[in-house]
């Protein structure tokens, strides 16, 4: 568990990856396992966790508050980071990796740095996806777009179709809890949990777990600690899908 | 070290798998997170404390680690009334309901919420950031007393819970004593404050949070020894409590048992761990050594 | 990290060598000791507490180290009058005499006999664990406020050092704003107690005593931040101050200067190394940071 | 620095070494090196420093309360252990040793464990000597005792006459102030001060270099850290001998 005070650094280069989501480069490296996160400090707004989708960026896509603020930030800012945080992935062999909306950035460095590679990736529009070029040059990337603009025409389980699963050694998956948890069933029905590990986000304040509200049914697992990667094996029964609570512990769908 | 005799424990009302309690705020928002901890050892739990009405907390940073402890300002986050469906998964299990409001009336509406399902009320008059509520009552005794004798009327066991960030800790015990308190637990954290030299800025959301962990552990054992002196209640140690150890010196304080709530962060099955190190067959008997270093 | 540039230093109406003064009551009994810490780089020291009789203090043990501070319970042992000796030999020296009494009458008669050898008073209201004394006075505001009276008769810069250990301290910092304070130090060891568990005894002879070091840094923080809030003469920050980084967020939350006692432990030549780390010639000028958390 | 609580310790053997001196055995070894000292808690009286004449004992002079009840203990009975504290003696090659009544004890191991050592010891009368037979059987003793009982008569500084400081590459005292000083104007005539280790004694309460009780003067030293073993030439012109400050920090002759 990394500790301590927030880290304070300093942004060094803002990229637009497309128009709600941007990637915010620091000065600092992290040491990480791919899948950690880090709590981002935006001062005077809040503290959201946020995968480092590299050692020094994180990506945020625009949703409130806080989010809104860091998408504004420009060179010279400054936030505050605690972490990493998590346990992250176990990647080895040959990785299929499934990704949807902002989900294909805590999944960026598996794609660029993992040696055998097949991404499926699913935004709403053509324009929606991201980091879609840079991971065509380093491997096998497929496309789903719920309107059709780009790739398939249709959710990114959709993809799962023409993918033969047992070639597989590792699959990854990371976006929407809805998205994540249809995944999850054609896994379970093509027997293929196993191997399957998810990216899970919750409501999270501390990070550490302590403070209980990244909390899952029903084994009342940390998000934060335990995960943020899960076993799908370990959230067939899960809330996943289902419902999450929200930062006073009500259960929302 | 002492071990102590694996015994039925009974502590201020509460009948306890054994003298581990967890305490409030940790890992108590859910069923789910509260029955692991059964489950990994505690021998009782604390539920997140719940107010009058859900609310959100204060903004991030909520909580930091230190080298010595933790510092949060969660801000009371909870679902209110709402939390009845969570404490229906724990029925018969050996749960305490931490409770908050602003004054007597509320501590008695939210605690005729879970009447039926908590086998105890823990009054949380001493959280150190909430405004309105936790210590800015805490530190009055007659709003203490008021509040204690406003959930007795449930006629279940009540706890109150004190803020160390007074002028004496003893009046403030005394209050919840003569309100028909079952117990005292002592402490909640301590008011305290880090800054982050590079953001220029307190590095809580909130500014201001309370200081928990092995720093304040001689402050809680200070509390619980002042307040054994003073009052006749059981009490409950809490504050900084990392391992058997600390728990065989809380109890030569005074305490019947304690709560464990920061040790969580450097290990999540700390409940099970103190276990192994503390209970023994040939262990001597709780009696023998609370309180025992009043002499 | 932020660096300081080198500029005289005048706070609480002492000029000071730097930013760093001795606390008192560590290595502050006889002029060798304290001029050593003066040559070691302190930038001005505190004395040991001087009171109106000698003082033998409490029995043993007085004091022990923990992972992350002190706990000590000296019980003020000092030479009273006869400390003009001492003093004597550091003529012209940044020394700030501190001083106790049970009434302001003690701490004006204390006082006079350093008048003309001290560069200022520090006024101990504070110490947690001596009957009659420091923080048994220090939780009354209007007791504070007349014993600063009583010393600033002597037209003498005057500190009051502050207990942490009352419900509201920003009370007690402007009773001596309104008695005539030159400068407030935040804080005194916080109230403490840890027991021998072979032993079923309080490990300290005077069995309460004070903690300080690392432990108390966040609640020495948030005192400091407090009182900038409520008061407006100058601020010395102490408690758990051990490295440069330290200095600067006392800065920070409010304080001038900063006093440095238990880090002395760890190491003797604290007082050189941080101002290796603190100072260098391209530093900003500390006005740009005092207060600046404050936004 | 050793830290923490005080350790609890329990008495296995009381030994009477003298009318006024016994020597208290407990279950536990204190790794130290020879001339560190303890903090030894009498609870209910008091905590006092002594030196561990033994890695699992002291030896006691009784002299005021705390030594009163120590001396009067029984195997079974508790102590509190702080420590070991301070710096410890040098030693290397031929040793000579002095000692002045109870400072025989904190030199006691420098006769049993070193391979080359001549003891000076005195004592006011005979049976005041403590140690001797046991030393004997380790090391060439000499002794000196003021009422002529046994040995030279006269002072241990005496003994130094017979003595070719020349052939020693090490030289520890320990003893009353008074001693010592002599001792220490003996060796300066003799311009042996450079090889030389004084073993000092002054009112302690923190054992740990932070409460200032047992500064000397010129130079601030603190005895409990920078001590208590002090070279000679560091002593020169320090206050041993002349006088000492007591609980309160008044000066004492
Ligand atoms: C482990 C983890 C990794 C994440 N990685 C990324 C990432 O790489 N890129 C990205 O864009 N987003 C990521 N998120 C989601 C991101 O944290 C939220 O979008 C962000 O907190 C929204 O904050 P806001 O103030 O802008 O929105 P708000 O207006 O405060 O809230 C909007 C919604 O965002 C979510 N949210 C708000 N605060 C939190 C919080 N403290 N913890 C969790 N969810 C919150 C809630 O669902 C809320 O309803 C991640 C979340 C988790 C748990
Ligand atoms: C480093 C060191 C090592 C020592 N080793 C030994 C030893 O091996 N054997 C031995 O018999 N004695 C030793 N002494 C001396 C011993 O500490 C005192 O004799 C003892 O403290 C007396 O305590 P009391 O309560 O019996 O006497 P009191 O009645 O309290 O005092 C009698 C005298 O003892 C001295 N004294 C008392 N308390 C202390 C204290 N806290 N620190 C230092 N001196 C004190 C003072 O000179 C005092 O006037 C050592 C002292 C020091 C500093
Ligand atoms: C993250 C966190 C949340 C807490 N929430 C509550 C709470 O809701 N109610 C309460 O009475 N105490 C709360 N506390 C205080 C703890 O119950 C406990 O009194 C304190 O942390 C000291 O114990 P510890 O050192 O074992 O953590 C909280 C503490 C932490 C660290
Ligand atoms: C051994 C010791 C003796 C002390 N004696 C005094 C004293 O005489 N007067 C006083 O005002 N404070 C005294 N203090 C308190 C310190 O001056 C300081 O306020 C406190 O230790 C917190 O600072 P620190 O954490 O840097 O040590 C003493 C502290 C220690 C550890
Ligand atoms: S965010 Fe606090 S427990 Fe996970
Ligand atoms: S005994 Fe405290 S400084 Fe030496």
């Amino acid at each position: 568990m990394a500790e301590g005070l927030p880290v304070t650094v300093t942004i060094t280069k803002v990229v637009k990856e497309s128009p709600g989501v941007t990637t915010v480069f620091f000065d600092r490296e992290f040491e990480s396992c791919i899948g950690q996160f880090v709590m981002v400090w935006v001062e005077g707004t809040d503290e959201i966790p946020m995968a480092l989708s590299y050692k020094n960026a994180i990506t945020i896509q625009r949703v409130g508050d806080a989010t809104t603020r860091l998408v504004a930030m420009k060179p010279g800012e400054k936030l505050g980071i605690r972490g990493p945080f998590g346990n992250g992935f176990r990647l080895h062999g040959k990785i299929l990796a499934i990704s949807g909306g902002a989900g294909t950035a805590p999944l960026l460095r598996v794609g660029l740095e993992c040696p055998d590679v097949t991404f499926l990736m699913g935004a709403r529009t053509a324009d929606e996806l991201i980091f879609h070029k840079m991971l065509t040059e380093k491997c096998d990337v497929r496309v789903a777009t719920d309107d059709g603009s780009a790739g398939f025409h249709g959710y990114v389980a959709g993809l799962l179709d023409e993918i033969s699963l047992d070639e597989y050694d590792t699959i990854v998956v990371c976006g929407p809890d809805p998205m994540m948890r249809s995944v999850l069933s054609v896994l379970q029905k093509r027997s293929s949990l196993e191997k399957s590990q998810f990216s899970m986000h919750r409501y999270m304040k501390c990070g550490v777990g302590v403070c209980g509200s990244c909390c899952m049914d029903p084994d009342g697992l940390c998000v934060c600690r335990d995960g943020p990667i899960f076993s799908g094996l370990s959230l067939q029964n899960s809330e996943l899908g289902k419902y999450h609570r929200n930062a006073a512990g009500l259960k929302e769908k | 070290m002492i071990t102590l005799s694996p015994e039925p424990v009974m502590m201020g009302g509460v009948s306890a798998r054994n003298h581990l309690v967890l305490a409030a705020g940790v890992l108590g928002t859910c069923a789910s997170s509260l029955s692991r901890m059964l489950r990994s050892g505690a021998g009782a739990v604390v539920t997140k404390s719940i107010g009058p009405e859900p609310r959100f907390g204060h903004p991030g940073p909520c909580l930091v680690v230190l080298e010595d402890g933790l510092m949060n300002a969660m801000g009371l986050p909870n679902p209110s009334k709402q939390f009845q469906d969570e404490l229906s998964a724990l029925s018969g299990e050996p749960v305490i309901v931490s409770i908050f409001g602003g004054n007597p009336e509320q501590f008695h509406e939210v605690a005729g919420w879970f009447a039926d399902k908590a086998q105890a009320f823990e009054l949380n008059v001493s959280c150190p950031h909430a405004s309105g509520f936790g210590a800015q009552i805490g530190t009055n005794p007659d709003i203490v007393k008021a509040c204690t004798e406003a959930v007795k009327e449930w006629k279940k066991p009540a706890w109150v819970k004190l803020t160390p960030n007074v002028t004496d800790i003893t009046s403030i015990g005394k209050a919840a004593e003569e309100g028909g308190a079952d117990a005292i637990v002592a402490i909640n954290t301590v008011r305290a404050m880090r800054i982050s030299t590079g953001m220029r800025r307190p590095v809580l959301g909130n500014k201001y949070g309370g200081l928990s962990g092995k720093a304040i552990f001689p402050i809680a054992v200070r509390c619980v020894y002042e307040l054994y002196e003073a009052c006749s209640i059981p009490i409950i140690g809490c504050g900084g409590v990392s391992c058997a150890e600390d728990v065989i010196e809380m109890m030569m304080a005074g305490a019947q048992g304690v709560e464990i709530g920061s040790a969580i962060v450097r290990d999540p099955d700390i409940f099970s761990h103190i276990c192994k190190d503390l209970y023994a067959p040939d262990g001597i008997s709780p009696r023998e050594i609370v309180g025992c270093a009043h002499g």
